[in-house]
């Protein structure tokens, strides 16, 4: 068993988990932490390749952009739910359903 | 990233961050720094590019590979049209006007990097950036439609994020760097390697999803309805032509689908692209609100630049980027006069409208030019674009597609035609008396795009030798 | 390799638990434990500057921001329940993808790894990210400007108090 | 800036220029126009003399030139042209009800019509490129078309139109056709490089091609059988009208074009020689028979623009550089004594309120000046010795013996009695004779009418005396640009036999006149009566007079109803196959799409997680396992 395929193997488990939870769930803050968990995955699998091609300096650099853009989007993401939730009182991304047609 | 351009990147950034600074007194200043950055710069782009010398020498000595610097022209126009229109059609006392000019300036900057990066991660980085500043502009009003939009589009458009990154990390594994040059040595060293490949379809599908196309356009027609007016038109013209389109058109060159290399990837993309025609304009044709059919139209319009991104050849990438340009011209036109309605009229249901031509001649003569152009009636500039994407596909034997693309051109046709005559021809009514024609300042840039489609159209010789000179620098 | 394998299992656990929970509030600590062990997954990988700006940023940052989010709209959250059933499926849903994917994905990413590209030393990280990213860092002051400016637009100060 | 774009690009802006005033301006549009005609006619009189060298204009790279040309032929024309516009426009100073009106009665679209008519004219005559000519070609019908339904707020001024417009229309496209064919032969479209090498009609498709220029060409200078429109427009349009399109404009791009199709682009034989001159000979004789009957004055003058073009058709028929000399100099000359009997015809509607010629009569106690310039150019018209029509008529003559058929100078001859005799009627009932008593207050026309019709008067006795002038400078190189050797001894008054026929043709008139007059008891009006209930003829003019011949009636009452009835039978099928399938499976299609997409939120992350798992499946599989 390769050491690389074997954390490629949880990783793709971490992306399942937060896809799944982006699919299943209601609430906006649940999304969030689904998209946080495929973030996480990600960024190992980045880390994981640099690791293996001897490359690791370009993974962290690559990695420590990543987490910067990580909090941005996940503030805009935050910013937007209570807006949201100003405005209708809702936090259930189900219900969103105004515009259709 | 291309040193030269980095000023188009930088002076709208440092200009967002002046703006709260300098808005803090007069609210006006916020308008005015932005118009002037933008001006200023399309000036300046305008003396590099079209200089008669620079004419009269087939474009040569245009820097870069000159796709970047034509997309940065692009960029700022359509970027001067929405701020100028939104001068007047922001209220004044909005709390978050300034927010807004700077949201836009930093958007222009991150499109501007997204165009001129020669790394894929990098190339991502800006995306990123531009989608946040997407997010927050299309909820820049309180309604609840505008935030709903912004947060389909967060997180329908998130997996794309995903997607690319691994891309990107197969990539780092197998490639080891993340230059197109790169990629590019290793598409034209012959048979290239399986990995290679399979990291940039995953990073094609990226921005695919990005782009929009059918399957994955459910957040299209809701961001772009929800959106507040004016930046309808500035996602609709060119943030999501520049996040998604441009960089499949990129890929498309670099891998040189044309020659073979990726023949599944490239199948896959066209067939995309193929869906998202015949899908964009069916669904348009039973459309009741003007702005989501606008949405639906985009993602069938969309198509014809994916199916030719696809398909790769020098004259289809040609008639690619120039329908790229077309698409931002014509769009951003029909979505300020959308949004020219909605000031005057109060809505863009279409069942309310109608013989709006009565009271807005100019609104409703520009989305004539406008929508002509996009059916691509001869002699707008839409014509010659999907002319050279058909031919291109004909040429190459696909000749399924090069009718089935001209087939629904007509769609196009007819459902801008039903959607003319709802609002804007035949009777009076009561929409359309008590809504006066909107304010010069509100139809200029209207006008001068529309004005920019008529000249495309007939200075089509002139853009044709620059697109050609483009693609002879991407393909030799 | 066992730690290593302890950290990812941990990980997972974590980010399932994060899933399911039915108080948002522990989904958001249990997010910040999955960050944690990626850090130390991080800090396995010897990439220690990567896993001090996730251990700060993202088990630090991201957590208060995710924990404020919550008890702003905590109020109204409590008395429309979450359907919990779809979520509930997870360890099921896990379960089978798991199982699947252990006869397909590990031989498919073996073969991945066979077709590695070994680079040369690029040098320490500053080196690196200052010469051969410098664009991304433009990137991230972008980026970071982006967020300050949605955050100003979405709760712009108002001028009027009602 | 060439000096060649002026005369294309002044009236063009002019007329725009025309259009922005709102109110009634007094006299400026009339000013405008006519400064812009003088201006434009001493730029081209610059151009004749200093020949400014070919403007081209590339566009679409390579394949489409548009090249103008100033040749000796081209700048002759553009010459003539200029000075019927400020001929016409001086006319029209003062010319009631010159146009529709709108509500400050201003004749803004006349000279809008007119200014636009000079630019497309210019630009068709001057372009050396065929595809370039043919778009001022079509500009003129386009404007042919509101210069005729502007001209009167009536139902028979927009029919006429409509009657204009259509037969043009499909001529057009005829040259359209035509024009296509011979660049497609030739391999080139400009007129210049194809005369270098000029086609021959032994090949199928350039024989095809020549017909159709043909077509086109005299269609334009209103020849038989598409002449119809013309005596409709005499009467349902305006009299400046008339001498500006139709006596001048028509007839000078006309016989221009058939001259460049027939001797600069192609080589014609025998056969199509005869052709040319059987349609010119047929013109002059059924026109002018029509022409002869007619009691109404413009109709009567409309009849023989005509059957003047038979003589020009017949001249440039003849193919020999005689014939071709007497065709072009009889184009000039005729549009020089038709626009001035419009003229006439014109004041004389104007100061008396009609132009019916039972209603008229002497008239030349009263309007002396217009009376005078009747008479030199009704005597230039049918060739009276010393004028004009006279040389140019000789010339067609002498061209036509030359070719050995003498029928067709026969027929000439029959037409130029003809002609004499109805212009004899024509000058009697309506300025001499008696007087009816309604007429008794008539004054002479304003200075602003009276100007034009003296000038082109002088043209032609000047041209008549002077013959040498007008030959030497403007035919003789006219003829050298179209590749000819220039003929020697074209002037000139020769008292051969030719002479004598002429003379015996002017008395045959006189006698017939005589005879009519008798036979009418008296009244000039009645003076062609003995040949128009003469047995056999008085049939035939019944049916001419129902539109029996007019192919262009005969077309809209047979043929177009049942063809259109059957074109709805099956439009009625194909709109089911093209509208109702179509338009039912797409509004299917939409409905069920919008159905789709019903905002939900999980349906649509579905649907792109979805997506991205089959298309990754799909890559990963396409990359075989990696290979």
């Amino acid at each position: 068993m390769n050491f690389f395929a074997f954390d490629w193997y949880f990783i793709a488990l971490l992306l399942f988990i937060g896809f799944y939870a982006m699919l299943a769930s209601s609430s906006i803050i649940r999304q969030l932490i689904g998209l946080e968990i495929v973030s996480k995955g990600v960024m190992l699998a980045v880390i994981s390749a640099g690791a293996l091609t001897n490359n690791l300096q370009l993974a962290q650099a690559i990695v420590i952009t990543m987490i910067v853009i990580e909090v941005v989007v996940v503030a805009a993401g935050l910013a937007l739910l209570v807006k949201n939730h100003r405005l209708s009182g809702l936090a259930d991304i189900w219900k969103l359903n105004g515009l259709k047609g | 990233m291309d040193k030269g351009l980095l000023a188009y990147l930088l002076i709208p950034l440092f200009t967002a961050v002046v703006i709260p600074f300098a808005a803090r007194r007069r609210a006006k200043l916020a308008d005015i720094l932005a118009n002037v950055t933008l001006l200023a710069g399309l000036a300046n782009l305008a003396w590099l590019v079209l200089r008669p010398s620079v004419i009269a020498d087939g474009f040569t000595s245009v820097p870069g590979d000159g796709l970047s610097i034509l997309l940065v022209g692009l960029i700022y126009l359509v970027a001067l049209c929405v701020t100028f229109f939104s001068a007047e059609f922001l209220p004044e006392e909005m709390p978050n006007r300034s927010a807004y000019y700077s949201l836009i300036m930093v958007s222009v900057a991150a499109m501007c990097g997204v165009v001129t990066t020669s790394d894929f991660f990098t190339l991502y980085v800006f995306i990123e950036v531009l989608a946040v500043t997407s997010f927050a502009l299309i909820t820049t009003d309180d309604s609840r439609a505008g935030v709903e939009g912004a947060l389909k589009y967060f997180f329908l458009t998130f997996p794309a994020s995903a997607l690319i990154m691994i891309g990107i990390s197969l990539l780092l594994l197998t490639l080891g760097s993340l230059s197109y040059d790169s990629l590019r040595l290793v598409m034209a060293s012959g048979i290239p390697s399986g990995p290679v490949v399979f990291g940039m379809a995953l990073i094609t599908l990226g921005f695919l999803i990005k782009s929009g196309v059918v399957p994955f356009h459910a957040w299209t027609p809701d961001a772009y309805q929800g959106a507040y007016a004016p930046v309808s038109a500035h996602l609709g013209g060119i943030v999501t032509k520049i996040s998604g389109v441009y960089a499949v058109l990129k890929i498309s060159t670099l891998m040189n689908f044309a020659e073979g290399m990726a023949p599944g990837l490239s199948g896959g993309i066209m067939f995309l692209g193929m869906l998202s025609i015949a899908v964009g304009a069916l669904a348009a044709l039973k459309q009741k609100d003007f702005k989501r059919m606008l949405a639906f139209s985009s993602i069938s319009q969309v198509g014809y630049i994916i199916l030719a991104a696809g398909l790769g050849t020098p004259l289809a990438i040609i008639g690619a980027i120039f329908h790229l340009v077309n698409h931002a011209t014509f769009k951003t036109v029909l979505f300020l006069n959308s949004a020219s309605l909605e000031k005057s009229a109060g809505t863009t249901d279409m069942e309310k409208l109608g013989g709006m031509e009565h009271s807005m001649p100019w609104t409703s003569w520009t989305s004539v030019i406008a929508l002509l152009s996009t059916a691509g009636v001869p002699p707008l500039s839409g014509f010659w674009s999907k002319l050279l994407i058909i031919l291109a596909l004909w040429q190459y034997g696909f000749k399924t597609y090069a009718v089935l693309a001209l087939l629904f051109s007509i769609v196009t046709l007819a459902y801008f035609m039903l959607m003319q005559k709802k609002v804007f021809f035949g009777k009076k009514s009561a929409a359309s008396e008590r809504s006066p024609e909107v304010s010069c300042a509100l139809l200029t840039p209207v006008i001068v795009m529309s004005a920019v489609i008529v000249a495309v159209g007939l200075l089509f010789p002139y853009f044709y030798s620059y697109v050609w000179m483009v693609a002879e620098r991407i393909f030799l | 390799m066992i730690y290593h394998t302890l950290l990812f299992s941990l990980a997972v656990i974590a980010a399932i638990w994060a899933v399911m929970a039915r108080n948002l509030l522990t989904s958001a600590i249990m997010l910040a434990l999955v960050s944690v062990c990626a850090s130390l997954l991080l800090f396995n990988f010897n990439a220690p500057w990567a896993a001090v700006f996730e251990l700060s940023v993202c088990a630090g940052l991201i957590t208060v921001l995710f924990i404020s989010g919550v008890s702003l709209i905590r109020a109204s959250t409590s008395t429309t329940a979450e359907k919990m059933t779809y979520l509930k499926v997870l360890p099921l849903a896990l379960g089978i993808f798991g199982i699947a994917a252990w006869f397909y994905l590990p031989p498919f990413f073996a073969e991945l790894a066979g077709w590695k590209y070994t680079a040369a030393e690029a040098g320490p990280i500053g080196k690196v990210l200052w010469e051969l990213r410098r664009p991304d860092l433009l990137g991230q002051i972008a980026m970071l400007a982006a967020g300050v400016f949605v955050i100003k637009s979405v709760f712009p100060k108002r001028r009027t108090v009602k | 800036m060439n000096l060649i774009l002026i005369p294309i690009l002044l009236p063009l802006a002019a007329a725009l220029v025309l259009l922005i005033p709102a109110g009634r301006t007094r006299y400026f549009k009339e000013t405008l126009a006519t400064l812009t005609s003088a201006v434009t006619l001493i730029v081209s009189a610059a151009i004749f003399v200093t020949r400014p060298e070919a403007l081209s204009l590339r566009w679409l790279s390579e394949a489409i030139t548009f090249t103008l040309k100033a040749d000796s032929l081209s700048t002759f024309l553009l010459l003539a042209v200029s000075l019927f516009s400020v001929a016409i426009s001086l006319y029209s100073f003062s010319f009631p009800k010159i146009a529709v009106e709108d509500k400050d009665g201003s004749p803004k679209w006349f000279f809008f019509n007119l200014l636009m008519t000079q630019a497309f004219a210019a630009g068709a005559v001057l372009a050396d490129n065929m595809v370039a000519m043919l778009f001022f070609w079509e500009g003129l019908l386009v404007f042919l078309y509101t210069f005729i339904a502007l001209s009167q707020n009536t139902h028979a001024a927009r029919r006429t139109a409509m009657k204009a417009f259509l037969i043009n229309a499909s001529t057009d496209l005829c040259l359209l056709t035509g024009i296509t064919i011979t660049g497609y032969i030739a391999g080139t479209m400009s007129m210049t490089e194809i005369s270098a090498n000029r086609l021959t009609l032994d090949y199928g498709w350039s024989m095809f091609a020549y017909i159709l220029l043909l077509i086109g060409a005299v269609s334009k200078a209103g020849a038989f059988p598409f002449h119809t429109w013309i005596p409709d427009a005499a009467t349902d349009s305006s009299a400046p009208f008339m001498a500006y399109v139709p006596a001048a404009i028509d007839k000078l791009l006309g016989i221009y074009f058939l001259a460049r199709a027939s001797v600069y682009l192609f080589a014609l034989d025998g056969t199509m020689q005869l052709v040319l001159m059987t349609l010119g000979a047929v013109t002059i004789l059924v026109a002018v028979m029509m022409a002869f009957v007619q009691s109404d004055y413009k109709r009567l003058l409309s009849y023989h623009a005509v059957s003047q073009t038979g003589y020009m058709i017949l001249g440039i028929g003849t193919l020999n550089p005689i014939g071709i000399a007497g065709g072009l100099f009889h184009m000039i000359n005729h549009a020089t004594y038709k626009s001035c009997l419009f003229m006439t015809a014109g004041s004389v509607e104007r100061q008396t309120g009609t132009s019916d010629l039972k209603k008229l009569g002497g008239l030349f106690g009263l309007m002396p000046v217009t009376a005078i310039c009747f008479l030199i150019a009704a005597a230039s018209i049918s060739g009276i010795a010393p004028l004009n029509g006279f040389f140019s008529k000789e010339l067609v003559y002498k061209g036509t013996l030359d070719t050995g058929y003498t029928i067709f100078f026969l027929a000439a001859e029959l037409g130029s009695f003809l002609t004499l005799a109805s212009f004899l009627k024509l000058g009697h009932a309506v300025f001499f004779g008696d007087r009816p008593k309604e007429l008794d207050g008539t004054r002479e026309a304003p200075v602003s009418m009276i100007l034009p019709m003296l000038g082109l008067a002088a043209i032609c006795v000047a041209f008549g005396f002077g013959a040498k002038l007008p030959i030497e400078t403007f035919i003789g190189p006219a003829l050298a640009s179209l590749n000819l050797a220039p003929a020697h001894a074209l002037y000139g008054f020769h008292a051969d036999k030719l002479y004598f026929v002429s003379v015996i043709v002017i008395l045959a008139a006189v006698i017939n006149h005589v005879i009519g007059l008798s036979v009418g008891g008296g009244k000039a009006s009645k003076a062609s009566d003995h040949i128009h209930h003469a047995p056999l003829l008085k049939e035939t003019y019944e049916l001419a007079e129902r539109r029996a011949f007019d192919l262009y009636e005969v077309v809209m009452d047979k043929l177009v109803p049942p063809a259109a009835h059957l074109l709805t039978r099956i439009d009625k099928i194909f709109d089911w196959l093209i509208d109702a399938l179509p338009s039912s499976a797409a509004g299917f299609c939409g409905r069920t799409l919008s159905r789709f997409h019903n905002g939900s939120y999980p349906l649509y992350m579905a649907l792109t997680i979805a997506g991205a798992v089959v298309y990754i499946i799909l890559a990963a599989g396409q990359n075989g396992g990696l290979k």
